[in-house]
């Protein structure tokens, strides 16, 4: 059977997963909503005191934490909403306009 | 050995749930099918079986505990009637579209308007486009055979569909009739075991099932059932073949009485098809060449088959227990109508709608049917295609067929003697 | 119709047995190697409601799914019905009624409305409340209405329904005499007329 | 267990980026907050109503979540969720599967308090092991902003637009949470996202592990139904908490107890004016709008009170 990766407008019926279901997890990684941004946060590392109070408030979960530190973020995936740039205590995150 | 016993439709099929042993039943009581959950309920209590039988709050959650269940890899079933249908009805869509091949005792009842609780094909006929399989049973031995090869077929590899297994309210479902049962372990052993390939508690891999599914997609997903339900024409001969194996009871698509011949011929479903059966053998006994149709598995449709079986015939009237509205005939009519389309030589036609409501039908009912067709052979006029009987009316001369008065005394009488 | 279709209509009120003793009756004749039919009608009856079952008795398969019109007998479980109910409807004329009444049949048949065929009368409340302890008309009516039809013969019907109830009431001992000697007292007490 | 905060967030995601919720979304903040409270070594499987959180997180073949996942249908999320639960009960029996399953539906209000409200009853009297989420967003988004019983009075939706002779919505907003606690489950409670998700996350560990089923409603902010900048989701939240609009309580086993008191309980007023939903109750003329709708959360306020301290 197809993987998700595989599947895509031009799959034929035959070569579909029956049922519509999907046997893998977290396939939505293959999706680039990255390409939504108008406004991009800014990660400055330096001004970070890895409070990680962003972390949690993020809906595209594209911050991520690894031994304790956020790092930087998931640019394939964050939609720009500035959620994290307004929770940051320390001035850490800037808003911009994205550049493309 | 086969075990001889007298059981109701209901307690036929309450039977075969038993034996089978199901994972997960989600029902809710609705006339006339409320039995079957009491019977499985009192297995469940007294240990006859180790199925989980969830009482939910109405028959829209008795469906989605189903499909929710059969989804998770476990094998489920339910019970309804009637209002109780229709109230599932967007999970009927769900269930076939998942492909999850949840299997349902349908006891079939009028719809409301106004509220009835006796027989009609209006609940399961309206159904008839939501993907599931359906198969009708004339008698509480069907009712059983029936429910028994369900999951075989709906289950197979190259099917997964959902299966209605039908019954008439109160005729067959609350009327005790001789039967033959099949041991327990046998039953076991020719369903088996429900092993899907994904369900959300396996261990190697999450399934996700139910996604939006946009325009990009969608249709190769209904082409997918449409194929499936084109596969389980193939499944339903070879699970009725088994079946036969291991019973002598023979199961097709439908059922041919005295239709080699046949001049004249009803196409039926459900229990009136023996009283139709009991007219032909008395018109046989005066050399007319009668014969009946039994429909058996409406979806699939068995559109060749029947074309090729009807083919010969002059005259057929196509009976319906379901209204379409269509102003032009009943569902089993339109379809049967279309399937003869093809023929090079076709016979005259003419549909009747009865039994709506628990109207009753009787021997001298589908004595005058025939004679109807008989003239309709003989002068190939066929006159008004699309007829009801049964009813009354205003001037009874008026109608296509004479309607046996004595019935609808003897109707009358029925009503007062029961309280009506 | 096969020839040797045996119809049988009961009439009675919701609550008082008359579709048990119409089950019962399938029951014994299945026992006894028939094919049996039995089914009650249903509307949205209530306690006390008049109902309506039947019964058909064959030696080969009855295909035929329709009420009785024209049944071979009729058994009245509620004389108080004789009043409301055209309880002969249909009824051949070389059949036979069955009413649980005091009454004889004489007198019966005079309520009856011109019926010709044989009117039976049966003292089932009285019967049960001697031989049960309470007003059960079930277990008589069912055996006057095997001894008038014939539709099981008598010595096996007898026996069956000990072995049946010995297995239904395997706890409660004085429940199977006191029905068997209804069932005995009852085909020796109703009246043909 | 003592909330370790940053253990927390180093936990492995269950819900994926890549799925199709507006920026700044709240129902996505819900979902991951809660499925974090699992344990990493529980395998769950998540249902969902019909939401604006269902059509995009699983839009085939894209599904966000790392567990097994199953929707199908608007008004049955509850019973869904129980059949997953039943058959997983009678799986283990018959020795068919070995490994631990929470089960964990999410709803919208739509999907809760008004056409699953049914369907959630069912599953919580029935007593199945299960904890139902309703992301609280105060409106039917998902079909564009129509009013539900959860929303607010005044609110102006698509369905109670505000007009020369309307207000906004006419009614209070429904207590389901109340509701549901009338079942007499083992747990329920109300929070929302605050300061480092304490909260929540604590509900979301209690209703996970109590057996029983357990219902938790979470006040999940809409930007775009609510008419607010999106990256203010956190003050949002935060001016729900401390006007009182969104009390944070909890029900266990039968004890009310507030699980936040604001030091300084701040007027509705604050609230109400950071979002274009309620804009025409600023209007001159309307000062009653917001009087009343003060009046209102402080009776409500004042029974919870009440009612916790018994």
């Amino acid at each position: 059977m197809k993987k998700a990766a595989e599947i895509n407008e031009h799959t034929p019926w035959q070569e579909l997963t029956p049922g519509a279901e999907i046997y893998e997890p977290a396939t939505s990684k293959l999706v680039n909503t990255g390409d939504w941004r108008t406004m991009t946060p800014v990660f400055l590392k330096d001004k970070c005191k890895q409070c990680l109070l962003c972390v949690p408030f993020c809906p595209d979960s594209s911050i991520p934490v690894q031994d304790g530190k956020r790092g930087e973020f998931d640019f394939m995936h964050c939609k720009g909403c500035g959620i994290c740039y307004k929770v940051c205590p320390f001035g850490a995150i800037q808003f911009k306009r994205e550049e493309k | 050995m086969a075990i001889k016993d007298r059981l109701s439709g209901n307690e036929a099929v309450a039977t075969a749930m038993r034996q089978i042993n199901p994972d997960v039943m989600g029902a809710f009581p609705i006339t006339p099918s409320t039995e079957i959950p009491q019977y499985f309920s009192s297995y469940v209590a007294n240990g006859l079986v180790d199925t989980e039988f969830v009482a939910v709050e109405s028959e829209h959650s008795a469906m989605s505990t189903c499909i929710a269940a059969e989804a998770a890899g476990a094998r489920a079933i339910t019970a309804t009637s009637s209002c109780g249908m229709a109230l599932m009805w967007e999970l009927l869509y769900v269930a076939s579209s998942f492909r999850l091949p949840v299997t349902m005792a349908l006891v079939n009842r009028a719809l409301t308007g106004p509220i009835n609780i006796n027989n009609d094909h209006s609940d399961s006929m309206g159904a008839r486009d939501s993907g599931w399989i359906q198969i009708y049973s004339e008698t509480n031995q069907e009712a059983y055979d029936n429910f028994i090869q369900a999951m075989p077929i709906g289950e197979n590899k190259s099917v997964r569909l959902p299966v209605m297994v039908c019954q008439d309210g109160f005729i067959t479902s609350h009327a005790v009739e001789n039967m033959e049962l099949i041991e327990d372990e046998k039953v076991q052993e020719f369903v088996g075991e429900y092993e899907p390939e994904n369900y959300l508690l396996k261990k190697e891999n999450p399934l996700a099932v139910g996604p939006y599914g946009i325009s990009a997609y969608y249709m190769e997903f209904k082409k997918q059932q449409a194929e499936a339900m084109k596969q389980a024409k193939k499944v339903i001969l070879e699970v009725a073949e088994d079946f036969e194996k291991l019973t002598g009871r023979k199961y097709g698509f439908f059922e041919e009485f005295m239709m080699e011949d046949a001049e004249t011929a009803v196409v039926i479903i459900g229990s009136s098809a023996g009283t139709g059966k009991a007219a032909v053998d008395l018109l046989r006994q005066q050399g007319k060449k009668a014969g009946l149709i039994k429909i058996r598995v409406f979806r699939p449709f068995p559109m060749e088959e029947l074309a090729e079986a009807l083919a010969h015939v002059k005259a057929v009237a196509v009976m319906d227990k379901a209204e379409s509205f269509s102003a032009a005939g009943g569902p089993l009519f339109a379809e049967t109508r279309s399937a003869l389309y093809d023929l090079s030589e076709r016979p005259k036609m003419i549909n009747y709608v009865y039994g709506l409501g628990g109207r009753d039908i009787t021997v001298e009912d589908f004595d005058s049917i025939y004679a109807e067709l008989s003239q309709i052979a003989e002068s190939g006029e066929t006159g008004e295609v699309y007829r009801h009987i049964g009813q009354r009316e205003a001037d009874e001369t008026q109608k296509a067929v004479t309607y046996k008065t004595y019935q609808l005394e003897n109707n009358n009488w029925r009503w007062q003697s029961n309280g009506l | 119709m096969e020839k040797n279709t045996v119809e049988i209509r009961w009439h009675g009120r919701g609550g008082q047995g008359a579709k048990t003793a119409c089950l019962l009756l399938a029951d014994v004749a299945f026992s006894s190697g028939k094919h049996v039919q039995g089914f009650p009608e249903y509307g949205p009856e209530r306690m006390g409601a008049p109902i309506t079952a039947y019964n058909r008795i064959t030696d080969k398969r009855c295909t035929v799914h329709s009420n009785i019109y024209t049944p071979d007998y009729v058994i009245v479980v509620d004389e108080t019905l004789l009043g409301s109910v055209d309880v002969t409807s249909g009824l051949k004329e070389d059949g036979a009624i069955i009413v649980n009444s005091e009454k004889e049949p004489a007198e019966l048949r005079r309520m009856l409305g011109g019926f010709k065929g044989k009117v039976c009368s049966i003292d089932a409340r009285r019967i049960s409340e001697e031989t049960i302890g309470r007003n059960m008309p079930n277990t008589p009516m069912l055996a006057a209405a095997v001894k008038i039809s014939k539709v099981v013969e008598q010595e096996q019907f007898i026996r069956d329904m000990e072995s049946s109830l010995r297995h239904k009431f395997a706890a409660k001992p004085q429940v199977i005499s006191g029905n068997m000697e209804a069932l005995k007292k009852s085909m020796e007490e109703v009246k043909v007329g | 267990m003592a909330y370790n905060f940053k253990k927390e967030m180093e936990k492995p995601e269950r819900l994926a980026g890549g799925h199709r919720l507006c920026a700044g979304c709240g129902a996505s903040v819900a979902v991951r907050g809660v499925l974090r409270a699992l344990e990493p070594e529980d395998r769950a499987v998540v249902t969902n109503a019909t939401s604006c959180l269902e059509v995009s997180t699983y839009l085939y073949p894209y599904t966000a979540y790392e567990d097994s996942y199953i929707h199908s249908a608007f008004e049955n999320a509850a019973a869904t969720c129980g059949g997953v639960e039943t058959a997983y009960r009678v799986l283990k029996k018959r020795g068919k599967i070995n490994e631990n399953f929470k089960f964990i539906t999410f709803g919208g209000d739509g999907g809760t308090y008004d056409i699953g409200l049914q369907s959630l009853s069912g599953a919580m009297e029935r007593g199945h092991d299960m904890v139902y989420v309703c992301y609280d967003n105060e409106a039917y988004m998902n079909t564009g902003i129509q009013r539900s019983s959860a929303t607010p009075r005044f609110a102006d939706a698509t369905t109670t637009p505000v007009g020369t002779r309307s207000y906004g919505k006419v009614q209070n907003k429904k207590n389901l949470t109340e509701i549901v606690a009338a079942h007499h489950i083992p747990y329920a409670a109300q929070t929302t996202f605050i300061g480092n998700f304490k909260d929540l996350h604590e509900k979301a560990h209690k209703a996970i592990y109590t057996e029983g089923p357990c219902f938790l409603n979470i006040l999940s902010p809409c930007p775009r139904g609510w008419r607010y900048n999106m990256e203010d989701l956190a003050e949002i939240c935060r001016l729900a908490v401390d006007t009182c609009v969104w009390p944070l309580y909890e029900i266990e086993e039968g004890t009310w107890k507030l699980t936040y008191e604001p030091k300084k309980k701040i007027p509705v007023e604050e609230f109400l004016k950071k979002q274009g939903r309620f804009k025409h109750m600023f209007a001159k003329g309307n000062e009653w709008m917001i009087e009343e709708a003060q009046q209102y959360v402080d009776d409500q306020w004042e029974q919870l009170l009440a009612t916790c301290q018994k």
